[in-house]
């Protein structure tokens, strides 16, 4: 079935992580993505390369439902997370938002919250949790996001008193605090310093024992750091939909690309 | 607005360009020009200090014979005896009118500043994209109607409307002893709570387009977050678009108490003129600040009554500016009205 | 929210329309101020036709006259004006445009010489005259009576009232229609449980002088509820209840649209919308009912007018036959006039008022002057000077 | 934080869920009723005046005054009609130049306290109460000068004023800094990029700006009855002289009782609407050019 693109072994947890079948997405008329086929195996981190406007994002958005929030928006084909088809009629978008999270290219907290109030906020509104319980889960949640140490004297100050690499992991502890089983996220270090990259690298590597993250990255060296399997996406010609051209191990993809336009682009010949 | 051309030419002549030679001529033109639109932008201040300061001498007269502040510690408004009580009592209190335009206020206000919000989030977050435009234009048109007119429908449209569920509060809650005291009959159909209510409708389009620009202003990356999250619509609102806008949205409702405090005709005609004092119930007669003037201002023939109106419109024109600048102050700029 | 919810609240906003389609309709079809069938049988005292008096002694016109006046003043004459106005604006190609803002207004607006003529149903007193810039000439032009109408569905006859009555209501003393007093003098008819909405003037008004003034000379009850004599009777009355409508048409508007209303206001007023109005009890003891005639009898008795015309006659005529509550209302013009033209127009047009003018006043329910008053006012336009010389031969 | 659990089972059990759509729904259709009880009531208000003034207006409303007997049928408002044309137009006259004026000062020439001050006090003047402004005409002109539609002219051109400036301003602060930059580099003077650039280019806004005041302005009453006191039978067009206004007529109207007057001020209010309403959809219209010039 995936033929085209050989998957890695086959462990049992494999029905766990996220498979993107045939998916096409649109706006409006114009087709960003098409034919999309995509394995994120579980509990490891996936890459996702590609010259800028081929379609990364748009598929990361499709995956939590997001996309079809810009007027206009139209996806076709599957996407299944652990199984469960996250396009089912019966299923919720909101539901399927808390069960994968989400962080974004530019730290984006609440300004009026609390550094404490924005890591706890999306199990506020879940209501799963009782309310003596969210202190602990704050913490549990900033401290994955190896923030604790430094914020855990003030709590209660605003979340934009933080720097710019703070403020991501905040973001990134307040997509985790509601206990997600995916993590995507969108070229989560593209604002940030070098500094304050390498320690959101190392909080992703961190994590990925207990989550499976899909990352956008635009870096090819922050692919090789972070990532166990890499999928390179791009287009032919302006205004042709975006495309995965190759997908396997991270190793493979920067080491042995089969396609010449993935060794193009990993040697930094395109793009 | 953006940003960048915000300064205009002073903002350029901060930053010395390397300016052709002028001719004299031109430049005496120049400087002409510059003084004159300097002068037509002194007249907004001049008409500002000139409003005070001629409201200020007209009411002097009543001020200095009553004593500056005893027209706002008495609700005693009697003209007709002015000259016979000189000595006696102020019969030029106007706390009545003071508490006709806070209640009426702040009915209006009670009413519009949540329908007026839930407006402009409609019109921002909940509607179809295509529909949004067509309906904020309409939510605008309810500005655009004058006010004379609300006044006119209030009396022939309103009033026979609200008059069976005003009969049945009267009847019902009215009766209970003190806490019923406000919602006392018997309801003539003129009262405090219709010049509310068509308050309300007046103020409502221009607190709900304040309210959709600032919400407009919430950067979608934050509403991105609260959904990302698996917030619902109204928990993406809740989040992300209300507290931010929560100085904008008092703003605005500055902005429409500015307004509700100052409108005379639409609230004159429905608000039942009784001036002598505070009536007890919201559904009773009262007057306005603004409506006492507009009703005995042009006849005004008794000792001080003329300086007295003076003296009221004095402390309007005060309510009014206190409420503005707060207004201005709180919303800052960028939303027009 | 899709497409389709998005219909529902287009729905949903059509919706408030439909009540008050039914009530505009119903309220085209009924009008304001009808409370259906017109006051009472008409007492025999006021069957009949109305004479014109025919007076024919004015003043000569006087040549050069401006095109326009500019008036403002009572609404008590208000309707009487624009007949004079319309009328003469024909005859005589001059327009009397006269802003009906009440007594107060008109003379405020001659003590601030902002009109060419001020007009008053109470005469200007020393201490207006004081206040203004100069002499001014004062002549009554019409008379008419100032009724209490009211607004009771079922009742299409003529209440009957006393003074005191009145007075208790207006002084909030009587809330309720079926108030024993009431009933006292109602035997024979079933006055509803209803509450009673006063209405009274918001504006300066020498309706409200004419009319206090009447409750000053017959309640105590109102005298005291009002705090003396020097309270109880004004253009402007501190008001203890009630509802202030602007004007005549204010008052009359207010009454038509509450079941249960009540208020004072001119003769024309009421019969132009059909309310309903009380019959008066006079100081003879009778109970009369408001019209041109029993206005006519209220004054008929008076021969000794002050040379400055200024005379009260509300309530003073001892005639069975008079209507107690009867006003005169006055012209106010400047003595001394230093504008050629304004000054013939103003002559022109009064002597028209005072001649031709009474003939058509009853058409409007308004009572011709008599004739020993009329020839007092033709005298006072005489005294209307420019530079000094009369202006009037 | 339990271990990883199979999500497939938890998509679906989020607890809660169901409460939160259903508050969600709640709330939603809460907005939804906010939004419809404001178009009710303007749809409300706009058919009852159109209801009761249609019945009424007739081209002979349009063309002739009042009868002079107001309990008689027929005549219109033609006195008001053209007598709001005259004040609102002279004040119109008044407030434009001056408003553009303020305008180009605060954006072009200002600086520090004082630009602040008037941009700050124009706003203000915007929230000042109609009636306020007329008792200060009243007070700085009809003591001195009587009752006149000029008078009247004063005061709406004091109400419009602060409006039009705030939208000057407005439309040029979208001028683009490189036009002015542009034109002083070529050796224009600051007036003459001012008069030559940057008013042509912000013409329509203003335009749109001038045309929102002025329909506020023809709708304006409580000022005029201080200042302009009315002339409810005749023909006035001199605005030296007391003037009968739309505003006003339709206001004595509204208040009597006289059936046949009240039905002449429905037909004088839904007059009044609609030159209101045309004057605001066609401002529109130049806003939206505006807009879109500067996407």
């Amino acid at each position: 079935m995936f033929a085209a693109h050989p998957l890695p072994g086959r462990e049992a947890d494999q029905v766990d992580g996220l498979s993107i079948d045939r998916l096409s997405a649109w706006f409006g008329r114009h087709k960003v993505v098409e034919d999309m086929r995509l394995r994120a195996p579980s509990r490891k981190v996936t890459a996702l390369i590609g010259p800028s406007g081929c379609g990364k994002s748009t598929v990361l958005r499709c995956v939590n439902r997001m996309h079809e929030l810009v007027p206009g928006a139209r996806v076709q084909g599957g996407v299944h997370f652990g199984g469960v088809d996250v396009y089912a009629p019966d299923l919720d978008a909101g539901s399927v938002r808390s069960e994968i999270g989400m962080v974004f290219q530019r730290p984006n907290p609440f300004p009026t919250k609390s550094i404490y109030e924005n890591a706890i906020i999306g199990v506020r509104i879940a209501r799963t949790t009782p309310r003596g319980r969210l202190m602990e889960i704050a913490e549990t949640a900033l401290s994955r996001a190896q923030l604790w140490d430094e914020v855990k004297d003030r709590l209660h100050k605003p979340a934009v008193s933080l720097s710019g690499g703070q403020q991501q992991r905040l973001c990134i502890a307040r997509a985790i605090a509601v206990d997600p089983s995916l993590l995507l996220m969108d070229e989560p270090c593209s604002a940030l310093d070098p500094i304050a990259t390498f320690k959101i690298e190392e909080l992703i590597r961190a994590i990925a024992d207990r989550y499976t993250v899909v990352i956008v990255t635009h870096n090819m060296h922050q692919a090789t750091r972070v990532s166990d399997y890499t999928g390179f996406m791009t287009i032919e010609n302006a205004g042709d939909p975006g495309r995965l051209v190759e997908f396997g191990a991270t190793t493979q993809i920067f080491g042995a690309p089969v396609n010449p336009a993935t060794e193009a682009y990993v040697s930094g010949r395109v793009g | 607005m953006s940003p960048a051309s915000a300064g205009g030419i002073a903002a350029i002549e901060r930053h010395p360009l390397p300016i052709a030679l002028r001719g004299e001529r031109r430049r005496l033109g120049d400087s002409v020009f510059g003084a004159a639109v300097a002068l037509t932008g002194g007249v907004v201040l001049l008409v500002l200090a000139a409003m005070v300061v001629f409201l200020v001498l007209q009411g002097l007269p009543a001020m200095r014979h009553y004593g500056f502040f005893s027209s706002i510690t008495s609700q005693r408004w009697a003209p007709s005896e002015a000259s016979a009580t000189l000595s006696t009592p102020n019969p030029y209190g106007i706390v009545q009118f003071i508490y006709g335009t806070v209640l009426t206020s702040l009915i209006g206000m009670v009413i519009a500043v949540p329908l007026a919000v839930g407006a402009a989030l409609v019109i921002t977050d909940v509607a179809p994209r295509r529909l949004r435009r067509p309906l904020s234009s309409l939510v605008d048109l309810l500005a655009a109607v004058p006010s004379v007119v609300y006044g006119f429908w209030g009396l022939f449209a309103l009033i026979p409307a609200i008059r069976p569920v005003v009969d049945f509060i009267t009847s019902t809650l009215g009766t209970v002893p003190v806490i019923g005291v406000p919602f006392g009959g018997p309801f003539f159909g003129v009262s405090y709570f219709t010049a509310g209510l068509v308050l309300a409708i007046m103020i409502l389009p221009i607190i709900a387009a304040v309210c959709r620009e600032v919400f407009r202003s919430t950067p979608r990356n934050e509403k991105e977050a609260a959904v990302a999250l698996g917030a619902t619509r109204w928990e993406m609102i809740r989040i992300a678009v209300l507290p931010r806008a929560r100085s904008g949205i008092v703003g605005a409702s500055l902005i429409g108490l500015g307004r509700a405090v100052g409108e005379t005709i639409a609230v004159t005609m429905v608000i039942g003129n009784a001036v002598l004092h505070i009536n007890p119930s919201i559904f009773d007669q009262g007057a306005t600040m603004s409506s006492v003037i507009a009703n005995e201002f042009t006849e005004a023939t008794e000792p001080f009554h003329l300086e007295s109106l003076f003296v009221v419109g004095f402390w309007l024109l005060i309510v009014a500016l206190v409420v503005n600048m707060l207004a201005r102050v709180v919303v800052r700029r960028g939303v027009s009205l | 929210m899709g497409d389709r919810s998005t219909g529902r609240s287009w729905f949903s906003v059509m919706l408030p329309a439909i009540p008050v389609l039914a009530v505009g309709l119903s309220a085209c079809g009924s009008g304001a101020g009808s409370s259906g069938v017109p006051s009472a049988t008409p007492s025999p005292l006021c069957a009949g036709v109305n004479t014109p008096p025919g007076h024919t002694n004015g003043v000569a016109s006087v040549s050069g006259g401006a095109s326009s006046l500019s008036g403002a003043g009572g609404t008590f004459v208000a309707p009487m004006m624009s007949i004079w106005s319309a009328a003469y604006n024909t005859s005589d190609h001059v327009q009397v445009a006269y802003q009906s803002v009440g007594s107060g207004a008109g003379i405020a607006q001659v003590q601030a010489a902002t009109v060419d003529f001020g007009e008053s149903d109470a005469f200007m007193t020393d201490s207006d005259i004081a206040k203004a810039k100069g002499p001014v000439v004062q002549t009554p032009l019409v008379q008419a009576p100032v009724v209490v109408a009211y607004n009771l569905p079922e009742i299409t006859s003529g209440l009957h009232f006393d003074g005191e009555t009145v007075g208790k209501i207006f002084a909030g003393q009587i809330t309720t229609w079926n108030d024993p007093a009431i009933k006292k003098l109602n035997p024979n008819v079933n006055v509803p449980n209803l509450p009673i909405a006063v209405v009274h003037r918001s504006d300066g008004s020498g309706t409200t002088f004419i009319f206090s003034d009447f409750l000053t000379k017959e309640s105590p009850t109102w005298v005291s509820a009002l705090g003396g004599k020097d309270k109880s009777v004004g253009k402007t009355i501190a008001w203890p209840v009630g509802i202030g409508g602007k004007g005549n048409e204010g008052v009359s508007a207010a009454v038509g649209q509450n079941s249960g209303g009540i208020g004072y206001l001119e003769l024309s007023y009421a019969v132009a919308q059909n309310l309903t109005y009380a019959d008066v009890k006079n100081k003879a003891g009778s109970f009369i009912q408001p019209c041109v005639k029993t206005a006519a009898n209220a004054t008929a008795g008076i021969t000794d007018y002050p040379p400055d015309l200024r005379i009260d006659v509300v309530d003073v005529s001892t005639d069975a036959d008079a209507y107690p509550i009867t006003g005169l209302t006055w012209a106010l013009v400047y003595q001394k006039q230093t504008d050629a033209a304004k000054a013939a127009a103003l002559v022109n047009f009064f002597n028209y008022v005072l001649t031709k003018g009474q003939d058509v006043a009853a058409t409007a329910d308004y009572t011709p002057l008599g004739a020993d008053l009329q020839k007092l006012c033709v005298g006072q336009l005489r005294k209307i000077t420019l530079n000094g010389t009369p202006v009037a031969a | 934080m339990t271990d990883v659990a199979l999500p497939a089972a938890r998509f679906r059990q989020r607890p809660a869920l169901r409460r939160r759509r259903t508050k969600n729904a709640v709330m939603t259709a809460l907005l939804l009723v906010a939004v419809a009880l404001a178009l009710g009531a303007l749809a409300w208000v706009l058919v009852y005046v159109g209801i009761r003034g249609f019945s009424v207006i007739s081209p002979s409303f349009l063309t002739h005054n009042p009868p002079g007997n107001p309990a008689a049928p027929g005549g219109g408002f033609f006195n008001g009609i053209a007598g709001s044309l005259i004040v609102v137009g002279i004040a119109t006259g008044i407030a434009v130049p001056l408003g553009v004026g303020a305008a180009i000062y605060v954006v072009e020439y200002g600086r520090g306290r004082l630009r602040g001050a008037i941009r700050f006090f124009n706003d203000v003047l915007i929230g000042i109460p109609t009636i306020v402004t007329g008792a200060f005409v009243y007070a700085v002109w009809v003591t001195r000068f009587g009752f006149s539609g000029f008078a009247g002219s004063i005061a709406l051109a004091v109400v419009m004023l602060p409006l039009v400036a705030r939208t000057t301003e407005e439309m040029l602060r979208l001028v683009p800094t490189e036009l002015r930059e542009g034109s002083l580099a070529l050796g224009a003077t600051r007036s003459q990029t001012v008069l030559r650039i940057c008013l042509p280019t912000a013409l329509p806004g203003i335009i749109t700006g001038g045309m929102l005041a002025v329909a506020r302005a023809m709708g304006e009453t409580a000022p005029l009855l201080l200042t302009v006191l009315g002339n409810d039978l005749f023909t006035q067009l001199n605005p030296l002289h007391r003037m009968e206004t739309l505003s006003l007529q339709i206001f004595s109207n509204a208040v009597t009782g006289y059936e046949q007057a009240q039905a002449r001020g429905w037909a004088g209010a839904l007059t009044l609407i609609a030159i209101v309403l045309i004057l605001t959809a066609v401002a529109r219209f130049f806003g939206r050019r505006v807009q879109v010039e500067n996407v």
